[in-house]
Formats: structure tokens, C-alpha cells, sequence
């Protein structure tokens, strides 16, 4: 046990169903198997998974493909290793009430976001495209506290959130919610969630990633054999009290994110050159700072 | 001449904010990792870059929220100052919730306060009072309690009202003690309305500061937050005037 | 007989917290324009008898009464000068000096250009705008002096009011005191450690010397003002000096033709 | 006896408690909006359901937050106070400087100290020393200045020696001052631990709050802000009854 | 004829942002092992010449000096008890008294034991424990004087010691103070208003008159100690009065037989 190699990884959010094959690969040992003594941590920021494995405080993390552009930008020391979720789970979200039809309607409303810049962007797309005016939308950083803030309806909508999240969470405690999905006005798909780990921890260690990689892949496969049992694994290890997922709402979750993480043709963690510099032109040509 | 005089006297804190520049331009540079470590060169250069947007909007945004905030907040607390000090039992009764009500950490309670009060200036106002109320609050009602028992006596044997021992007695004498608690609640005040703004806001240096940092933006980071400390400065610059030139009496020394 | 201003019946009092009583049983009482001082060493409880007097601190037992109601409802009647001067830091001497003023409700202006032909009489004038720390002791002793005086009140307690003055400017303001009392019909009670002073001012001189305070001798003076400093002063001084230390049984003494 | 005095003394403050609680259980029944407007008995059910974790993992990393960074700022700020007042071209210098790191909004910069310090302790003390310095700093050094020349020439004359003087005139003449701060301080170092926690933190009360406002419990949000506010008040009453028990010539007043 | 042990030669002073000069070309000197004594009207200069002689202040023009080196210098040597006692409000009467002791260097607990023994010779020891604010003024004061004595230094300066005690504790005071100024080989300088109080203490009186102080008159008394009152007294006392008020050609009395 002492000769095993310590490594961090930081996920992009609390643990939800997304993570349960870390979770897995944790329980079983696989990690261990591998010689790697693994610790889960979890961000108090949705940017802080990118910037602390780019000032290497942590080795691994998990985080966003236009984020991960967009450090990389910057000349943040971050790389890919492999594609989680390889579409968009992020979707604009308002109560039945408001009755928005089609992202344009929300012109003359309050959208929340997440505190990551990018869904501005995602949302001017989507207004645009519908022939919305996209300077009529009053857009406001949200932080965390994206639920709250279309439960006390202080903003009429909010984009960040997760249709397999914040969507049926939402739904359990009795509201009704309607969502617009921005890949169905121009967004182009791109991998949601991706594992990165600091550029020079992974030219220097890349059999640590190799055996990292290997035991999540473990995890995965236990995971998509027995959905449901390796759910239980997760719900053990949340501690009473700090993060207590609701079971039946993990359920659907777990079974909208298996369709999103592999394809018939994309195996688990392949990684798709193409698709990636396709979305980071898109992303280049219409992002601006500020 | 008095002015060279006050440069002259200035000229060590100068000296010293040159040094401690230096020094982090040679680390940053050194370091290079402008995301998290950016250079004063690099900030300074950003600051004349976004310069427009940070004067004319977010600048304004921030001063509103500071402003009002401190107003109230002076108000509020000279007012309950003033009326612990007249009502013994307002003192019981007030000054245990006042230390509970500073004790509970805003930030914690902020994000409440956000659904309550909505995305206006309301809630970031609301955070700004409640960060700096205390300090106003226990110094001047410290200053009250350092009148002299001595003192007070005198005024009441020559047939003062309660008015005129407030108004002659106890303002004079807790004025030097109000002024200590707003030194110290100025800063505090940018401080709550950058929180305020990280909670939730379109506008603002701290919203915008934040921002930046989502965008990897190191020198951008630190660019408003050059300009929230001018805010602070000044406005503690305003009552050290005030206190040297109001306090003549103590000048003579 | 004039009626009485203040009356002590059987008072007795110590501080809270203390055991000691400084004051036991004492009665006496103090005639409507009287001028009287009171004698007695140091640290008996002569200004503890002007805090009971104003009821800064009220008697454990027995009755103190002013114009024949007790008193706590004359006490805005009297003029207080502490032993320790109290002027405020921030004022200066001018605006110190018109405060009492002020608190009878005279506007600012006018209470200044009262306060300051005072002080031109007291010969402070050219100080007038110094802050209290600027000044000597006895200048502030009396700016302090002027304050009680200008309070408006027909009962004064001065607590030792000149001890830092010279002989020079103490008679100066000895005649100066002798005049407002006669002009504004004031009843004083002075207390002094200098017999000369206590003579040459008094109606009567109360004497005290065991402590707690509970009996008094005293000293009659009939003698006309102005009085003179005469070479018999001296055989005067030396009784009550002795009555003093040695507290024979009460006595009244009284002096005719003392000067 | 004294035990029953006390109480009634703080009879007036336990009922004006208990009036506004009952008030806000009132509104928040009548509103029933729990995830934003809980009411206090169901914080109270939720406190005592989730006594285990509360108690055991948060409390404690909170309190180690809180305490290191409480005393690392007092020893900073009452040594610089002293250097300060010692000397005074580190007064000139450093004075501007102060105030000026004061100013500075640490919420806007926190998230870097993450990356510089990680999700370590040490991000948290270092927002908690960078909040709680101040107060410490200028009372202490208020607490100086206010010592009378008058006092300090004596004291020359008598032939003290700088030690002298510091021992036996300013400290004591500044230790009421200080002790203000430090009163000021207290509680926002309770809000100086939560902010750090909520910048970075697996543990902690403030960390725990934000945690459960995701999850839309507004009882869980409030319940570890309860315990927040004891750790504050606990402090604050022991600066109290120090100020109390050890300034014996103030009771005697 | 013994050296000297104050010198001032020409000095002249006034104090920062003010315009008038207090002290003017003052040149006197004071012998060692002499118990001299400034009598002068109230505000005309006499604290600040403490003020200098202790280097508070330093002269615009003239030299001071101490055993003829220049003041700076002689500073700690100088026992000093201004005219507002500063007794320290958050220690007792004993700490305040114990306090010149702890600062030469003396144990706390011995300082002390110490000073509570002069306490008792002051008749203040079962006060001791007590805070300065709950002490009668002329207890402060005999605290205050202490504290100036048992600094351990050769040249006391008092600067109104006893203005706020009666005749009994002030004869006891001085009794003591001359007692000590014999055993220690003291040089005393002594402000006092009460020209008796100079007679019997005094073997040189300087009369100052005039504002700013420039010159003064001196009373040399010769007679031995103990000194008592007498009759005779009041004609001298007289004469300086007369030269407090008239101020005549500078010339010198000498007292060889005035008791
Ligand atoms: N606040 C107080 N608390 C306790 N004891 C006090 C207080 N004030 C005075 N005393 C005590 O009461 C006694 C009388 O004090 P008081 O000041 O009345 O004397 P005094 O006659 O005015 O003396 P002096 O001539 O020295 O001014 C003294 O023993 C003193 O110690
Ligand atoms: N700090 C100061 N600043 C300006 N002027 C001062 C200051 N201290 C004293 N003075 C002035 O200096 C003059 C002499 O004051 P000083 O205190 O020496 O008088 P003194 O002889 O001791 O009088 P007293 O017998 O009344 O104590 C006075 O006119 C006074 O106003
Ligand atoms: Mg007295
Ligand atoms: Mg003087």
C-alpha cells in the first residue's frame, strides 16, 4: 500500500450518477490493481476543475470542451486524455409557466448562468439563430445557485444546467419544467465532459495516465453491465447529510448518460480529432471575450 | 510648500509599493504563468485596454452599490448606536443579536438573500449594510461609553437636558471613535459589494473581475480589483481629512 | 431669621463597594444667602458632601433637603465646580466658558460675547481661543471657576476653587466672587484648605476633623467686607488649626471684630 | 446568586429573541416556500438530524480554520502595530499599504489564493487573516496613539527606558483598544472561514451550507449557519468577560 | 561655595505656533544641595521652566545645563511632579506609588513592599488598593508627590506639590519632605502660590513678576530648620507680596532672623 502513487482528481461538479464508475473503479480496487492510490475531490467552482490542474495543484480533472479550448488558449498546461460524455447534456431550463416556445421568446427576459462565460455564448447562438435579439436578453451570473434561481423565478430561465441533473431534480420536487435543447438551434454538438490532467504531469507520467485510463475503463464496463448495482456503489459512498442523491432521480439520469458516453461506432474515451477541431473552430470564429 | 511637504512625508510608503512591485514583476515574469500569476505590467497595460468599459459602466455599478450601502448602513448604525445608549434596555436587549447577527457569515447567507431580493441592487446594498453595520455600530457606541462618568455628572449638575448633554457631551466625544469605525467599514464595504456582485449581477467590478477569472484571464482578474481599491483608498483618504482638519484641537499637540 | 436652603438631617454614607463610611449621622443646615466654607484634611469626604449635595450619590440613610424638599428635585438649582476641573478638550477656553450659557438656552453667539467679558475681567481674554491643554493650571482652574459661576444658580459649591492661584490673583478673584454674590444674592458653599481665605470670605466657617464626618465646630465671623489681612489673623488661624488636630467638644466660636 | 443576576440581565435579550423567532416561524408557515424561507423549527429538526456530521467532520474543520487564522492575524497585526508605533517610517510606509491590502476584495481574489494554495487549509487562513488583520492592526495601533503625552513625558522624565514604556504605558493603555478589535475581529473571521470555504473546501461549515443550497434545502443551508454563529458569539463573550475580569479599575467606576 | 547644579543662561522660549515669548533672556542658577522655591502670579511661566529644565521643551535661544553639561544629557537625573497628578487609572494607589520603583529596575513584588511602607508614613495605606478615581484630590496629590520621590533622583522638581491639602497633612508633608531633602542630600525646586509655605521651607525664594519671565527678586532666609510660624511672619509676607504686584528695581531680601 505505501509504494502506491498518490493522484487527485477533481470532478466538475458534486458526485452525481456521471461519476460512477470513478466510483466503481474506487470500490473495486481497480485503481489499486494499477498501483494508484486515487483521492475524488469535487470543485466549490465550475472553473475550478481547469485551473487547478493547470497550475498543477491536482493531476486529473474533469471539465468542459470549450473550457478546455479556450485554457488551452490561454496557455493553460492542460491536455485531453479522453473524451466521458460526448454530447451536450447542457440545456436551457424554465418553468411550464413561462410558455417559451423557441429560444426568441426570451427577449424582454432574465437568463442565469452558471459562473462559466461560455453559456452567454451558447445562448446568443440560440436566439440569434431563432431571429431573436440577443441584446434584449438580460443575462446574469448565477454562480452555483442555478436551481434556486428559477424555483423563487428571480430569473425566468437558466442555461448551465443538465437536462440528466438540475432537470429531473427539478421535476422530483414538483415543478414543472420545460427545456430547449441549444443543439436544436445551432450549437454545434461537442464532448460535454472531458479528462484532462496537467501537460507536463503527462508527458512525464504517461504510464500513470495509461494505468489511471485503464482502471476507469474497468469501472465503466462494470458500470454498463449493472447499471443499477454499480449506482448503489455510489450511493454508499455519498457521506449522510452531504450529498444525499435521490435514488430514483440518479436512475433516470444514469440511463440518459449511458446513450452519451459511448456509440455504436465511438467506443468509451475515444477521442475524435476531427469533431474536436471542428468545435474549436466554431467556438474561435464566434467567441469574444468579455 | 505644504504639498511637497505631504509628498515628502509619503515618500517611504511610495519607496516601499515600488519595491514590492519590482519584486512581483521579477516573480511573475520568472514564474510565467499570466493566468494565475499576471505581472503589474501585464495588469497595467490591461487596465488601459479595457479601460472604457471598467470607467463607464462597471465602475459606476460598483460606486452605486458602496454608496448606498454605506449610507444606510452609517444611519442604521449611528441611529441604533444612539438609541442603545439612550435605552438601557435596548443596549440588553439589541447588543447580543447585533454580535449573533454579525457572526453569521453572509457569504453563506447571501445567495438567500439573492432569492429574495432578486438580481437588483437590492441584495448587493443588503450585503454591503450587513458587512459593515457592526463596525459602525460598537465604535460609536464605544465611543458613548467613553465618556467620563466625571463629565457627565458636571453637565447634568449645570442643568442639562438630555438633548444638550447628547448634543455638547456625547457627540463631540464619540465622534473620534464613530470615525475609527468608518475607516474600518470602507474598505469592508467594497468588499460586501464584491461579494454581493459575485452572487449575482450583470455589472460591477467584482462581477467583472470574476468573470475574467472563468476566462482564464489573470491580468484581467486584477485589473477591477485595481480599481475597487482606488474606491476603498479614497474614501478612507476622506475621513483621515476629515479628522485632521476637524480635530483641530488635538492638532495642536 | 432667613429660611434654610439646605438641610442635612442625620445623614450617613459610603461609597458602594467600599465598607468604610465617610459619612455618619451629620446634620447641619445652611441659611439662604449664607456664604460658608468648609474646613477640614484631607481625604474626610468634603466633596463627597458636594456629591450629595448635587445627588451625584444619595445618603444611605437620613434625609438632605434643599429649600424643604429633598434632593433630588433641586438638584438642577445648584452650581457645581469639582475639585478637578472637567473643561472639555475640544472647546476652547471661550467656548468652555460659554457652555453653561448655552445650556440655559442663550444662543451660541450671544453666550460667546457674554463668556467673553468674563473672561477679559478674569484677564484670560488674550487666551481665549487656546484649547484647555494649552493653558497653566491655574487658568484652567479659572475658566473651570467661570463655568460654575455662569450657570445661572442661586446655590454654589465650589470645590476648592483657587488652591492653584497666587495671592495676587486670588484676591482678585476673592473681590470679584464677594461682588457677584452680593449683586446675585447667591448662597456659597466653599471649600478651602487656607484659613486665611476661609476667614476673609465666610459667614461661617464649619469645622471638620474626625472622620467619618458626623460633627462639626464652627466659626462665626461678623466682621463687615471687605476685610483686611491683619496681624491678629494670626492667633485666629492658630485655633482653628488646633481644633483641627485635637476636635475639642463642639463649640461655636464667634469673631466680632476679627480684622 | 451572580448566576441568576446574569440571567435577568439578559432576560430582555432572550425575549426580543424568542419574539423574532416567532415572528419568522409565523411568515415562513404562512409563505411556505422551505428552500428559500425555512422556518426555524424545521432548522431546528434539521439540525438535530444532521447533528452526527455537523458536530464531528464540520465543526472541527472550521474551528481549525478559524483558530489558526485568528491567531496568526493577531500575532501579525499586534507586532506590526508594535513596529508601527516604534517606528515611524515603517507607520508611513506601511500605514498606506494596509489600508490598501484592506481593500482590496478578497472575494474577487480568493479564487486565485485556490490556485496558489490549493484546496488546502491554507487558502482558508489566508481570506481569514486577510480579513480579520485590519481591525486588529489599527485598534492596536489606535490603542497607542491614544496614550496622552502628558503621560509618556512622566514616564520619560522618571527615566523608563523604551521598555518601560511599552510595558507599563501602552500596553495597558492600549490593551482596551486592541481587545475592541479583536472584538470586531471575531466575527469576521467566522465569515472569512465560510468564504474561503465556499471558494474551495471538501469540509466546514460555510463549505456545507452552500452544499445543501444547491440541493434546495433551505433548512440545511441554515442549520450549519446556526452552529457558524455559536463559534462567533462563543469568542465574542470570551473577549467579554476578559475585557470584564481583567480591566478590575473600570468596575470599580 | 558648593557648585552648581541647574544653569540657565540667557534662555528664552516660547511655545510652537504661538507668537508670545514666556520666558525672555531668563539666566539664574541653583546651587547643589539648595531648597529653592518659585513664587510668581498664575500663567506667567513657572511650569514651563519644569517643562525645560526636564528637556520637554527645548529653549529657542540660551543654554540650559545640568552640573554644566548641556540638558540633554542630565535629563534622567531629574525627579519630576508635574501639576496634574497623571496617576496611571488602571493601577492601585500602591502600584502607582511602586511605579518609579519598577522602573529602576526593582522587583515588583520588593517595589512594593516598598512603597507600601512610605504609603503608611502618608497615611494612605488602607487605601492602597484602591483605584486613583475613587481617592479624594488631595490624596491623589500626596500619591502623585510620592511617586516624584521615590524616583530616586537627586534634583526633584514640584510643581504645586500641596496645593490641595489642609494645614494639618501639609505640615506633615513638609516635615517629611525636609526630613528626606537632609537625609538624601537632595536639590529641590518647589513651585508654591502660598508664600508661607516658601518661608518655612525654603532657603531661597525667587519672586518672579513679569510676563515673560526675564528677571526676578530673591528672598535669601537664613534661619535654621525646623522653622516655626510666627507673628512676625505677616510683614514679610507682606513685602513679597508688594514685590509680586509692583515688581521694584531687582534687588535681594535676606532673611537672617525672620522666625
Ligand atoms: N468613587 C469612590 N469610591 C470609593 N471611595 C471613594 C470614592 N470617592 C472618594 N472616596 C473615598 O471617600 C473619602 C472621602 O473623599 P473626598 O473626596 O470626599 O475627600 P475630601 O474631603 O474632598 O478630600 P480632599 O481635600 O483631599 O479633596 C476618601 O477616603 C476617599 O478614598
Ligand atoms: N502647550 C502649550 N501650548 C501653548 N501655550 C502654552 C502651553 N502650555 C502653556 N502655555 C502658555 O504658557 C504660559 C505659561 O504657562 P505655565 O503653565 O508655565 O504657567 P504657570 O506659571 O505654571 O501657571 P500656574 O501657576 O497657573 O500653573 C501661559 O500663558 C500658557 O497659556
Ligand atoms: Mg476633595
Ligand atoms: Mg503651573
Amino acid at each position: 500500500q505505501n509504494n502506491l502513487k498518490q493522484v487527485e482528481i477533481m470532478l466538475d461538479w458534486y458526485p452525481n450518477a456521471v461519476h460512477t464508475f470513478l466510483y466503481v473503479a474506487l470500490e473495486e480496487g481497480y485503481f489499486e490493481e494499477e498501483g494508484l492510490d486515487v483521492d475524488i475531490v469535487f470543485p466549490a467552482n465550475p472553473s475550478d476543475p481547469i485551473q487547478l490542474a493547470g497550475s498543477g495543484a491536482i493531476e486529473f480533472a474533469i471539465s468542459y470542451q470549450n473550457n478546455i479550448i479556450l485554457a488551452q488558449e490561454e496557455d493553460l498546461p492542460v491536455s485531453v486524455v479522453a473524451p466521458i460524455v460526448r454530447s451536450p447534456l447542457n440545456h436551457l431550463l424554465f418553468l411550464s409557466s413561462q410558455n417559451f416556445n423557441s429560444p426568441a421568446d426570451l427577449e424582454g427576459h432574465t437568463v442565469g448562468y452558471s459562473g462559466i462565460a461560455l453559456n452567454e455564448l451558447y445562448l446568443k447562438t440560440m436566439v440569434e439563430l431563432d431571429g431573436g435579439d440577443f441584446s434584449k436578453v438580460n443575462v446574469i451570473d448565477v454562480g452555483f445557485e442555478l436551481g434556486p434561481a428559477i424555483m423563487s423565478e428571480r430569473t425566468d430561465a437558466i442555461i448551465g444546467a443538465y437536462i440528466n441533473h438540475e432537470y429531473p431534480v427539478l421535476q422530483h420536487k414538483g415543478f414543472d419544467i420545460d427545456y430547449l435543447n441549444p443543439a436544436d438551434y445551432g450549437v454545434p454538438s461537442y464532448y460535454e465532459l472531458v479528462l484532462i490532467a496537467n501537460s507536463s504531469f503527462l508527458s512525464e507520467n504517461e504510464d500513470i495516465v495509461n494505468a489511471f485510463w485503464s482502471a476507469a475503463e474497468k469501472g465503466y464496463s462494470d458500470m454498463k453491465e449493472d447499471p443499477y448495482g454499480s449506482l448503489d456503489i455510489l450511493l454508499q459512498n455519498q457521506d449522510e447529510g452531504n450529498f444525499p442523491l435521490i435514488e430514483s432521480v440518479e436512475r433516470e439520469s444514469l440511463d440518459i448518460l449511458l446513450e452519451k458516453m459511448e456509440s455504436p461506432n465511438e467506443p468509451f474515451g475515444s477521442f475524435d480529432q476531427a469533431h474536436w477541431d471542428d468545435g474549436k473552430q466554431w467556438l474561435l470564429s464566434n467567441y469574444e471575450q468579455n | 510648500m505644504y504639498f511637497f511637504h505631504a509628498v515628502k512625508q509619503r515618500l517611504s510608503a511610495l519607496f516601499l509599493i515600488i519595491i514590492l512591485i519590482l519584486i512581483w514583476e521579477i516573480v511573475a515574469d520568472h514564474l510565467n504563468m499570466p493566468y494565475m500569476f499576471p505581472s503589474p505590467s501585464l495588469i497595467l497595460f490591461k487596465l488601459f485596454d479595457i479601460h472604457e468599459i471598467l470607467f463607464y459602466v462597471h465602475l459606476p455599478a460598483t460606486l452605486t452599490v458602496v454608496g448606498i450601502g454605506l449610507a444606510l448602513s452609517t444611519i442604521l448604525g449611528v441611529v441604533l448606536a444612539i438609541c442603545m445608549h439612550l435605552f438601557k434596555i435596548l443596549e440588553r436587549a439589541v447588543y447580543p443579536l447585533l454580535v449573533t447577527s454579525q457572526t453569521i457569515p453572509i457569504i453563506a447567507l447571501a445567495p438567500i438573500f439573492v432569492l429574495w431580493f432578486g438580481y437588483s441592487i437590492w441584495s448587493k446594498v443588503v450585503v454591503t449594510i450587513l458587512i459593515t453595520f457592526f463596525p459602525i455600530t460598537v465604535n460609536t457606541f464605544d465611543g458613548f461609553r467613553s465618556v467620563s462618568s466625571e463629565q457627565k455628572e458636571w453637565f447634568l449638575t449645570a442643568g442639562a437636558n438630555k438633548w444638550n448633554l447628547f448634543t455638547k457631551l456625547y457627540v463631540p466625544s464619540a465622534l473620534p471613535s464613530f470615525l475609527s469605525g468608518l475607516k474600518i467599514a470602507i474598505p469592508l464595504s467594497v468588499i460586501g459589494a464584491a461579494i454581493g456582485e459575485w452572487l449575482g449581477a450583470n455589472a460591477g467590478l467584482g462581477y467583472f473581475s470574476r468573470r475574467m477569472m472563468t476566462q482564464f484571464d489573470g491580468a484581467g482578474v486584477f485589473a477591477p480589483i485595481v480599481w475597487l481599491s482606488l474606491i476603498g483608498i479614497t474614501g478612507f483618504l476622506l475621513v483621515t481629512i476629515i479628522e485632521k482638519y476637524g480635530f483641530k484641537w488635538r492638532r495642536t499637540r | 431669621m432667613r429660611s434654610s436652603i439646605i438641610d442635612f438631617e442625620q445623614v450617613s454614607f459610603s461609597y458602594p463597594k467600599t465598607s468604610e463610611l465617610v459619612i455618619d449621622e451629620l446634620s447641619f443646615s445652611i441659611t439662604e444667602g449664607e456664604f460658608v466654607c468648609f474646613i477640614a484634611p484631607s481625604g474626610t469626604g468634603k466633596s463627597t458632601l458636594f456629591r450629595l449635595m448635587t445627588s451625584l450619590e444619595l445618603p444611605i440613610s437620613g434625609t438632605i433637603s434643599f429649600r424643604n424638599q429633598p434632593i433630588a428635585e433641586g438638584m438642577k438649582k445648584i452650581g457645581y465646580m469639582p475639585q478637578r476641573d472637567l473643561l472639555l478638550e475640544w472647546r476652547t477656553i471661550l467656548d468652555n466658558a460659554a457652555l453653561p450659557l448655552e445650556l440655559q438656552g442663550i444662543n451660541k453667539k450671544k453666550a460667546r460675547k457674554m463668556a467673553s467679558s468674563y473672561l477679559e475681567e478674569f484677564q484670560l481674554h488674550q487666551h481665549s481661543h487656546k484649547y484647555p491643554h494649552q493653558l497653566s493650571g491655574g487658568m484652567r482652574q479659572r475658566v473651570s471657576f467661570l463655568r460654575a459661576m455662569l450657570s445661572g444658580k442661586d446655590l454654589l459649591l465650589l470645590d476648592e476653587p483657587f488652591s492653584a492661584l497666587d495671592a495676587m490673583t486670588r484676591m482678585t478673584m476673592h473681590e470679584w466672587l464677594l461682588q457677584m454674590w452680593k449683586k446675585w444674592k447667591l448662597t456659597i458653599i466653599f471649600v478651602t484648605h487656607d484659613i486665611d481665605e476661609a476667614l476673609l470670605l465666610a459667614d461661617r466657617v464649619f469645622i471638620f476633623s474626625k472622620k467619618p464626618l458626623s460633627s462639626y465646630n464652627q466659626c462665626v465671623i461678623k466682621e463687615t467686607r471687605p476685610r483686611q489681612m491683619k496681624n491678629e489673623l494670626f492667633e485666629w488661624k492658630q485655633e482653628i488649626v488646633q481644633q483641627l488636630t485635637e476636635a475639642p467638644p463642639i463649640h461655636s466660636l464667634v469673631k466680632e471684630k476679627l480684622f
